[in-house]
């Protein structure tokens, strides 16, 4: 057990800072800072592209691929650089975290070849169409169908919640290609193009009045009968493999943006006074403890090599930070006071603190609801009885 | 000793109920989102057709008599219906506080128009208001629909005066506000003439313990919406093949939400009641509904989302007006720390 | 709507706390300030029978059984008078609030004669014989067996959690009268006198040290024919009729005990500064607050005279009271510091405040687990669908 | 940088967790309680037959090397178990300051003698200790297993001394404690003559450090414990027809635990790593792990006693011993307000 960094890795770290402070003051300086999802999307598909310039798109791939085979403690180094510096989040974290990871575990070579060097260089951006309406987090009631028809999946349905699909090349849909097949069976995992006549995308406004999310109509959309990751059949599988890649590395890069949303509230609480009030400095006394749980927690997980056994951290981990976040949202608003409830201009626009309070209720509800989290722990955790299905 | 509603309070409570279901309706409330948070026809119907407005004034000053209890049943079915409506500003506070402090002339210049909603008023206090006699310095950035007032009841913590939009040294501007069926307009004063009332402390008293009480009423008729709805979604929503209600750990939650909602209730009506009857316990039983209404409001507006999955999340679902207003009860008028530090104050004496 | 008092309900209010604080200064000032359950049995039966010979035993029932037909503004004045007089608790609470109201709601006329008299005298103190081992809150569950023979009901098996059943005389059992019937079809109620051979009673020692709960063992134990409540069979319909009675004017003297409780805290905050800490302070209000919500929640409760409608005030009352006083023990023991862990003698015994902490743990617990109260108030108070029972 | 067990810290978890499943159990707990909270046995049997009380104490004073690390790892076996052990104070706490701060003279005197579970130590601190030269005067009240040990480690703020049990103007007197396991002494010192520390500062941070971090997994060990025999209880028992684990709201109360455990866990072994590494965190996690591993605790243990309905409640059951310990944890050595207070400080500089 050792949490030190040793000297090369500090090495690492000060090579990872210079070139992200150089970017962020220099050609990229017009985005640092940026929280916002949806800002500016044009401006960071170029920063994708920049990151790929300078083999900085996704170290911890292999390097035949474009990344440079990271280590462990490399990847996290860097993720807390490209937060500390205030690098806006990856546009494309979904083509590298997820989509690339999926293709590298299940793809052909052919896959390999087609999509890993253009999302590594940032000019493939992915979205996931998981969730369909009325389905919520249930992927076993997935209603969207697929058929084979003349060489080519032909696509039918609808998803939802399918962040930031508006800025987005490729989707990858989870389909049920098997007529009246139920459950987890039956199941195709399709990556299709979105620009194509089958393929409508509608913005769904938020209660920040933003519109990260949308609604992706599939109406006889296509694509060629070698898209599906797998074989027929096997979405299922596939699916549940890539949401295991959801708790990497690119957890700690998410804390280090956590990390910023707190230090700004400790700042406006110094600066307003709130600092003094011995109930706002034990509610950020523990916001604090938390962040740094989250952080050793996640070290916990990645640290372990033996994936045979639950590791209780990982499986903790999302219900963790989601009610942390929430938390911490509606301590923003305690320390503003009033203030946070009030926009600067004539637009319903909101500051990082504000607009944390109002978009971290879809923490805990997108990626599975707390509720859910908290059955998968008892059962898959704790081995409790599973909660049973209905067949209304 | 009898804590239920009179046959005319529960008359009161189904006119109002049935009067804001009907018009308070989230497409007329999302049109006055857009504008100035007033649903101004509501307003009109409320005021004259329906003519509750001058409940809790007395008849010698215009009003329809009856008390805060009567007052709290109205504002806790406007609530339910997060009505866009100035009615927290115009007739709880600066109505109330004319009524309790104005004189015979301020009343008879101003009750009639506020009653009618001819004339909106906003309520401006200002703990730290630099009075040169009746030279007034000062202002709030959180003037409950502020931008739409005519005229401005502006209070200090010893003072209390009429000021009228078009004042000398008056500066009014809207505020885009989280809230926006009650958005916040910044009143600055710079050297004002105010017309004093007659009995300021009064005016203060009525118009911060009607506020309280207000906003408290509100909170528990959102929070019980927030509950009917989720509810109301529980029964219909499949997942995992079940009703979504089945689950156990959503009806523990709806429970959870009813088990606050309750004592908000009690919280409300006591707090009114203790009011109107003068208790002892009136002081300590303001604090407490407003703290403690404004906190399970939040819990349960909190939930509606939560227990709406996604859709609860959009702007479209009206889940977010509940949170939302949730969220401005919460903090104006003195958060909870501060209601429940007053209480402690009661109890323990002062703090350090 | 009206929360105040009538000027003759002041003066019913002087008179009983003349008279309680005269006994409490006088012939019972030994027992002043008891607030242990188990504490002086023979005294309390003693002051039972003070309480009767002053017509104060059981002033809401009728005049003909010795009550004093008080109405309900009385009912709630002499129950606060009495915790405020620091009158110990009532170790006849049983026979005067459930067994006595029960036997007037569904007894025969020779029942009420042969009873009533004697539970307002003071002479018979009632226990309970509801919850079993392995059937806890679960009623249906009940295995008790009892069985017509020679003109005797004779009852085999087991109850637990009787409280106070080493000191009282008779109990009341619900029993399985109808062989293989299961769930709540086939129970009897039955009222059976203590002292026989087919009696045993051992006490359970709680975790505060004390021993108010036992177990109480059935062997062949005995009670004439006519000593059912209603039929055979209807002893569901018996049992849920006295669980309503539970929530009675009970409640607000249970809840002067509590004001008791909090003003104990309350001075010792004072004594030892905690007073002046913020955070104590806040908990201090929020129980102050939540003391006057269940007061006037109960007055809300008691006033409802349309019995028709489900009131919600009574459905959470029972989770309302045990969580805020656990939160108030918890409170104690935060407000003394170490110094509440430490008792005064070398006996494992506990004053007020710690007792309070440890005893506390037991009110999420009986009379229906708070898991089992959020259960009813969803399905009885929001019409959600009922937990399905298993037949494991 | 690795969070995992390396294979020797596996190994010695795995020694430690099967001595005390099989030693330390609760009837012989139960008999440790009746009398002075000491399993006498288990204490000679824990120091000379498995030799685990040297760790965390350097190998040149007679330990057996290792560091916070390993200690937690052993703190957290015997926490699982509830034992009644003098370890936090003896081994701890004073023979780390010993270890620490004491002269080679003061080690080679009292550390053989301690880590053979021959003496048992006391530690006392009292910030506000009248040192007047090495003559002390001062006290505490609640000196866990005070009253079986026969040296006593005293320390203010700044002063460190060495104090037998036999001083004059010491007195210790046994108190009767909620939790049994854990016995409190009060220790007055009128005038005594200490032994001074060669280095009291680094006595003090030592003794503090490792006490707050052996409090802290305990309290680890006692939640998971307190997790693990619930669920085997949820698996087993049947209520309503039903395995009472199979009811969502059962299930997600034990996710809750889960969920606490797993950043207790994080939270005791890397204050243990950042001591034993010099991290400039240390400070931080150590404060950080006691307070959020004794809140986790409490929770899961009052949670014990929950899902175990009325059995749960008894004396005969083993919750108690849990919660009892769980209470005395958060109360010892800082409350968690104060803890995070400490943190707050480091943050946002002093309160007013």
């Amino acid at each position: 057990m050792k949490l030190g960094f040793s000297r090369e890795d500090e090495l690492f770290r000060a090579e990872c800072a210079d070139w992200l402070n150089g970017q962020m003051a220099g050609e990229f300086k017009d985005i640092k800072g940026i929280t916002k999802l949806t800002a500016c999307p044009e401006r960071r598909k170029e920063w994708e592209q920049q990151l790929a310039a300078y083999k900085w798109s996704c170290i911890g791939w292999p390097e035949e691929w474009g990344g440079r085979n990271a280590s462990l403690a490399h990847q996290v180094i860097f993720a807390e650089e490209y937060a500390r510096a205030g690098v806006p989040g990856r546009v494309n974290h979904i083509g590298v975290e997820l989509a690339g990871p999926t293709i590298l575990a299940f793809g052909t070579e052919a896959q390999k070849q087609r999509f890993l060097p253009d999302i590594a260089a940032g000019k493939t951006i992915f979205c996931q169409g998981f969730s369909e309406p009325g389905a919520g987090s249930d992927l076993a009631s997935v209603r969207t169908k697929a058929r084979l028809e003349g060489g080519e999946w032909v696509v039918n349905g609808q998803k939802i919640w399918t962040s930031l699909a508006h800025i987005s090349d490729w989707i990858f849909v989870v389909s049920r290609s098997e007529e009246g097949s139920k459950g987890p069976k039956g199941l195709t995992f399709l990556m299709m193009e979105i620009d194509q006549p089958g393929i409508e995308i509608r913005g769904i406004k938020q209660i920040n009045g933003d519109a990260e999310f949308n609604e992706t109509f599939f109406t006889d959309a296509r694509c060629p009968a070698d898209s599906l990751i797998g074989a027929p059949g096997e979405g299922w599988k596939i699916a549940m493999g890539l949401l295991a890649f959801e708790r990497g590395v690119s957890t700690l890069g998410q804390q280090m943006g956590f990390r910023n949303e707190l230090d700004e509230i400790i700042a406006a609480a110094k600066a307003n006074g709130a600092a003094k009030d011995p109930l706002i400095r034990q509610r950020i006394a523990k916001a604090e403890i938390g962040l740094n749980l989250m952080r050793y927690g996640a070290l916990r997980m990645l640290s372990q090599t033996d994936h045979s056994k639950i590791d209780g951290a990982a499986l903790t981990y999302k219900i963790q930070w989601a009610s942390w976040r929430r938390n911490l949202g509606e301590l923003a608003m305690d320390v503003l006071g009033q203030a946070a409830e009030v926009a600067e201009g004539a637009e319903y626009e909101w500051d990082t603190l504000p607009n944390l309070f109002l978009y971290s209720r879809a923490d805990t509800i997108y990626g599975g609801t707390n509720q859910i989290q908290r059955n998968l722990i008892a059962e898959r955790g704790l081995g409790m009885p599973r909660e049973p299905r209905g067949d209304v | 000793m009898e804590f239920v509603f009179t046959d005319e309070q529960a008359m009161i409570a189904e006119t109002a109920r049935a009067f804001f279901t009907e018009n308070a309706t989230s497409e007329r409330t999302r049109k006055a989102m857009a504008a100035d948070g007033i649903d101004a026809e509501l307003w009109t119907a409320f005021c004259q057709e329906l003519g509750l407005s001058g409940i809790g004034i007395p008849e010698s000053a215009g009003g329809a008599g009856l008390g805060l209890v009567e007052l709290a049943i109205i504002a806790e079915a406007a609530g339910a219906q997060v009505a866009a409506l100035p009615m927290l500003g115009s007739l709880a506070m600066a109505a109330q506080a004319i009524a309790a402090g104005g004189t015979p002339e301020q009343q008879a210049e101003w009750l009639p128009r506020l009653l009618s909603g001819e004339v909106v008023a906003g309520y401006v206090h200002d703990a730290a208001l630099a009075a040169n006699g009746d030279v007034l310095t000062g202002g709030d950035r959180f003037v409950a629909h502020g931008a739409s007032a005519q005229v401005f009841v502006v209070t200090s913590n010893t003072g209390a005066w009429i000021v009228p939009v078009d004042a000398a040294g008056l500066a009014v501007t809207a505020q885009t506000t989280m809230d926006q069926t009650r958005p916040y307009a910044q009143v600055a004063l710079a050297g004002v003439q105010g017309a004093p009332l007659g009995n300021p402390a009064a005016a203060i008293e009525a118009a911060h313990r009607a506020g309280f009480v207000t906003v408290a009423a509100e909170a528990l008729g959102g929070a019980q919406a927030a509950l009917d709805r989720t509810v109301g979604y529980a029964k219909e929503r499949v997942q995992f093949g079940r009703a979504i209600g089945s689950f156990q750990a959503y009806k523990h939650r709806l429970a959870d939400m009813m088990i606050e909602i309750e004592q908000a209730r009690s919280a409300v009506y006591w707090a009114a009641c203790a009011v109107d009857e003068g208790s002892d316990e009136a002081e300590l039983a303001v604090h407490s509904a407003k703290s403690f209404a404004a906190d399970t409001y939040f819990m349960c507006a909190g939930n509606m989302i939560q227990l709406h999955g996604g859709i609860g999340f959009t702007w479209e679902h009206d889940a977010h007006l509940y949170f939302k207003r949730a969220r401005a009860i919460q903090s104006m008028l003195g958060s909870g720390n501060w209601h429940r530090e007053r209480i402690a104050s009661m109890i323990l004496g002062d703090a350090a």
